[in-house]
């Protein structure tokens, strides 16, 4: 176990695989020499050569439309987009093509596609660089959407990504590529897609978070704590499939439930959240309060001035979780 | 600086697009020294273009008596999906389809019985069976064109000996999905036929509205790769450049865009109404210039085909269809629970619960 | 008031705006001379000409981009993107473009631009061409989304989006295009967007619903009352913004919630109206048993052998209202 | 069929690309007859170019100091966008930036001020002013130009008598929004021009791994429009190749492609390290080609322009910027709560309860 950050444990989990099967291949915008824009690649271009580290032109669509033909072929392609604003113009590809072609196909043509994209704000990047629109790509049947927290996390989902014979879309925290830091174990390590995780004990309120707002969810959770409130964290991981089990559980334990969401609010995934909590008949029962969203307001992201005020805080998750806790 | 119909300007140089490359003309004469296929291959691909032509009359007629989904025929088409497959080697080379590719993606490998079962609506008509080198038809225009350049690519990196050839319509050429797998195909050499058929319509939207390029196949200056425009309904034309460009793909020298100039002689689709907007002459003017009726001219005069061998082969593809009509009939419809599973390679939580809900197991 | 039906509510209601406002054109694939794969636009071409009735090039992309530089340029753009699978390709410019073009400029730039689109299955399409997914336009901040259910609506809430400021999809419902008839009132005629409608009165359960669910859940609500269990149904017409007052006070009245949506599952709308309807203090305290979803199962929309199977039908939706009158 | 590095293969038929024009060599030599402009146009664009300029480096200068966000300058490319907007008429006619062209949307009309408020982060920077003929700075790469086609397609139906440019990089030529939009402008000839700066990266990818044509320029042929190349740092070239294409969308002649060949003598952005793939020795083989150091020589030559000349001129800049500068820091900061304001005309009862809450009134 070492301690690394959340680019370095992109970094090394490419590197490992890539070395480990010559399938594996990378392509995206500015993954060669320069090591993609946050070097989640770095490194990779010098060892594995252009071929399988390739410089791609300009175009989203082609990167995803080209990387489901890879995988036809025989390749194990892993598709970075830039930032995830820009899967948008890929969204074609992404849901009419890659996510659908097992079943068009009817079991015939499974695609071992993985896409990785910085995912969310926080760093002052200029408009479309700090989209969050998890919840579209959750809402296309056939694809799985993993959203990880921790060093450790990324390595194993990355890799469970990588190898799982059907596309995911792999989402990773862009404001903490450098700011999360953890241990990451070494060598063979994955996470199961699928499960998500406690990453908190806690008994008077769940807040139910994934990616860079499991982090804003322990704050959170130490604040309340100080004021004798119990706070249980339960990183999601996986947005599909939903761990409902690991949910439940908290719930029945808890009662009382706060969900975070970076995007803006309406039709958010943290709507899903809620309707499934809410129709599962042994979670609802143990509610001992509505639950409450925390999102991003329903404006676009906004600019450089207004960041900070967008976000969700430690705070705003703070003030949910007391007011559920008195409701 | 104006442009002539066929010109094409580059910072006022001007440029006359070369006329398309024609082997037959109409009346079946060879325009060129030598055939460029055996009198047997050539008769293969004459009962390649029936088999096509048959099949698609026969579905059409099907679905106006309520069996069959919507469908695109290639009626009047038959010669660029035939003759570009037959260029082909089944064994590695991979066919791409748009949606009116039936008669090219059946000589290709695609079982009838699959084709039929494909425009009953049902998902084992779109099963690619082991060992077909082909993917499921496309409703989205131009969509798969990148996985064309995908695949290619894959296999040029695999060191695998294979070349793959998209099809696609004039519409297509305007899609962004077309372009930008275009340019990546010329980037990393990928050994991929881009082959459009020109068929003068999208819909109702004529090739003059849809680009105001005087040929497709300059579209290839875009890409920094050949582009060559062909008689679409000339089997020997299409075969021979398409036969040449899979040669230079093999040999590691890139993609090659073709366009082939050819007519819908049938509809669009069953739902479309062509009356609505398509001059009753166009039509009549192409009938004439049917690649059937061409290649059976040429072999007539060749003494290879006659009336009664034309009939034979008739009665052949009949009994053909029928057989395989009969056998997508007896075929199992698949459950709906059964489509759950096709989802992912294992079914989640929430998949198994909807499965056993949709089976009633949950009523 | 004359009976039409929905197909020929929009053709009546987009010559009607055209020949008052000379700035109103519309754009998209086979619109003219065919006038529409629906015939949606039929006789618009030979009344108004080929440069306000433009058969576009099969760009979907350049469609909806281009319409943001028409409006900027003074004209009134109406859109039709052939089959809503087909925004897919022009997501980069509706969700980061169109959508964001107002907010982005600081309000110097409104465009007012419609989007049309048939909308939904049920009519043995070709795959991509029974698509649904209204949730990915709810969460675009910036965009109105409205679903009509009948001519009437169709021809107020299309004239409303024609005539609105800002950027509004249409989502028309496929199967209704000529299946859907009803009475709609001549000459000038608008549903405000944002107001839901009460479209059967009941005491018992309310079923939410909006384009072709609403007859689905009249069906079910026609059956109920043979059982003797009285249905009210709420479509709510326009998705965003949600009328949230004529929802809750449904709620207040019947206490039970079914809401019905034709598209999978897992992040759809109705995802929405559960947690909003949950998080409403008023709301959700009148609720008497918890709500109800009935989707589309989380596949692709299948082949035509599944079609029926797929779809929510008036039997699917009796039963979910049985289950929560009888919680 | 092997094409050479310039040359375009139609079919078997191969073109040279003609060679870029160039109307002022590096020295400064005029190469035609006649210079393109007066002498006092000339010196007004040299202040623009220096403007752009100074305006950039002091930008990256604050942007260290962490009072500016992440920034893409355009220095080396100043001729690219003075010389197009030069061509333009700032009452009639759109220019539509990318993110690199601050030099150009200062001369058509962008409020200093304005420029600075963009670079801080300030929503009030986006705002465009009444009057000026200009969309805010896009960041999503490409996604513009069908706007500027939508634009000048517009004015042509009111009839109303003015052009749009649309400025894009060398890696924009690979977005399907690029390719879609420019067939469209073909079709309907929309009054744009459709201007390309290759720079040769696009980040840290070469401009020869973007596509395999030769010359950006040749794209124009998939569009039947006419495509030209032309010297990017030379000033008079730009506005003079501009300037008839612009004439020619005012006739009603339709779009042109132009590819300006220029170079990123600066940074791609305050985000970038270049040091990383960039081979040091380009960026030195450019410096000498700096359209500024290009124009200048020119105008020595003339007598218009001499050291002291240019001390006044750099003065005089600095002035306008630290002036413009002192206003940006004292203009007021907008409020969160106006930002629920600018989603739509008016706000939904959610964004009223969101900004109620974001103001702290419901805390
Ligand atoms: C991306 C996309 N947009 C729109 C459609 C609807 N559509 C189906 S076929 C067609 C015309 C296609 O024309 P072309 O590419 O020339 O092919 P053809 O049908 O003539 O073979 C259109 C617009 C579609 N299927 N996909
Ligand atoms: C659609 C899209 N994809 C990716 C990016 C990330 N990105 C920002 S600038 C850039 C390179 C652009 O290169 P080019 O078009 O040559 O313009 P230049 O920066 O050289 O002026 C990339 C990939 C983006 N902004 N938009
Ligand atoms: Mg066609
Ligand atoms: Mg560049």
């Amino acid at each position: 176990m070492r301690e690394v950050t959340i680019v370095e444990a992109v970094r090394e989990t490419l590197a490992y695989e890539m070395a480990r099967d010559e399938r594996v291949m990378v392509l995206g915008e500015d993954v060669g020499k320069t090591g993609g824009v946050f070097r989640a690649t770095d490194g990779l271009y010098e060892t594995f050569g252009r071929d399988r580290v390739f410089d791609a032109p300009l175009a989203e669509s082609a990167i995803i439309g080209s990387a489901i033909g890879l995988a036809v072929s025989g390749m194990i392609p892993i598709a970075e987009i830039q930032f995830m604003g820009f899967t948008h113009n890929a969204m074609n590809q992404i849901a009419e093509h890659l996510a659908r072609m097992r079943y068009r196909s009817w079991g015939s043509m499974p695609l071992p596609v993985t896409i990785r994209t910085p995912y969310g704000g926080g760093v002052r990047a200029p408009e479309m660089h700090s989209d969050a629109f998890e919840a579209f790509f959750t809402h296309c049947p056939g694809l799985k959407v993993v959203a990880p927290a921790t060093p450790a996390d990324t390595k194993g989902l990355l890799l469970s990504a990588i190898r799982d014979p059907d596309p995911v879309m792999v989402l990773e925290p862009l404001r903490g590529y450098r700011l999360i830091k953890g241990e990451m174990p070494d060598g063979e390590y994955t996470v199961p897609i699928g499960k998500a995780h406690v990453a908190r004990e806690g008994a008077d309120c769940t807040i139910i978070a994934w990616s860079a707002q499991v982090e804003v969810a322990k704050r959170a959770a130490e604040e309340a704590d100080k004021q004798g409130v119990s706070v249980e964290v339960v990183d999601l991981r996986t947005l599909v499939p939903m761990d409902m089990e690991t949910v439940c559980e908290s719930v029945a334990k808890t009662g009382r439930v706060v969900v975070l969401q970076e995007a803006n609010k309406t039709s958010g995934f943290a709507a899903e959240v809620i309707a499934s909590i809410h129709e599962d008949d042994d979670c609802f029962y143990a509610l001992k309060a509505p639950m409450v969203r925390v999102c991003g307001p329903d404006t676009p992201y906004p600019v450089q001035y207004f960041e900070e005020e967008y976000l969700v805080t430690p705070d705003k998750a703070l003030r949910a979780v007391l007011k559920t806790v008195n409701a | 600086m104006k442009t002539m119909p066929n010109q094409i300007d580059f910072g006022g140089v001007l440029v006359d697009a070369p006329p398309p490359v024609q082997l037959l003309d109409t009346a079946g004469n060879l325009r060129a020294d030598q055939p460029p296929m055996t009198d047997e291959q050539a008769m293969e691909g004459l009962r390649a273009l029936l088999l096509g032509r048959r099949f698609d009359e026969l579905c059409i007629l099907l679905q106006r008596r309520g069996q069959m989904v919507t469908l695109a025929p290639g009626i009047g088409q038959e010669a660029c999906t035939v003759g570009s497959a037959m260029a082909l080697r089944r064994d590695r080379d991979w066919f791409i389809p748009q949606y009116r590719e039936a008669a090219g993606q059946l000589y290709h490998g695609l079982p009838l019985v699959q084709a039929f079962l494909w425009h009953m609506g049902s998902p084992i008509g779109f099963a690619i069976p082991e060992g077909v080198k082909m993917m499921p038809f496309n409703a989205g225009v131009a969509g798969h064109v990148p996985h064309a350049v995908g695949i290619a690519w894959g296999l040029k990196q695999q060191k695998k000996d294979g070349v793959t050839i998209a099809h696609f319509g004039d519409g297509a050429t305007s899609q962004g999905d077309f372009y930008e797998a275009a340019n990546l195909a010329g980037v990393v050499k990928a050994p991929v036929i881009l082959f459009c058929q020109n068929n003068e319509w999208a819909i109702s939207t004529p090739r003059s509205l849809q680009s105001a390029a005087p040929t497709l196949a300059q579209k290839a200056a875009a890409f920094g790769i050949p582009g060559i425009q062909i008689d679409g309904n000339d089997l020997f034309a299409v075969y021979e450049v398409t036969r040449r460009a899979v040669e230079r793909a093999r040999a590691g020298e890139g993609p090659t865009l073709i366009e082939a100039l050819t007519y819908r002689l049938g509809i669009h689709t069953t739902a479309d109404d062509a009356s609505r907007y398509e001059p009753s002459h166009l039509k009549e003017d192409w009938k004439d210039r049917d690649p059937i009726l061409r290649l059976q001219r040429h072999l007539e005069r060749r003494g290879t085909w006659n009336a009664n061998i034309g009939e034979a082969m008739e009665a052949e593809v009949k009994a053909q269809l029928d057989a395989a009509w009969a056998d997508a009939q007896a075929s199992p419809i698949p459950n709906i629970g059964e489509s759950f599973t096709k989802v992912f390679a294992e079914m989640t939580p929430r998949l198994r619960e909807q499965q056993a809900q949709a089976e009633g197991h949950d009523a």
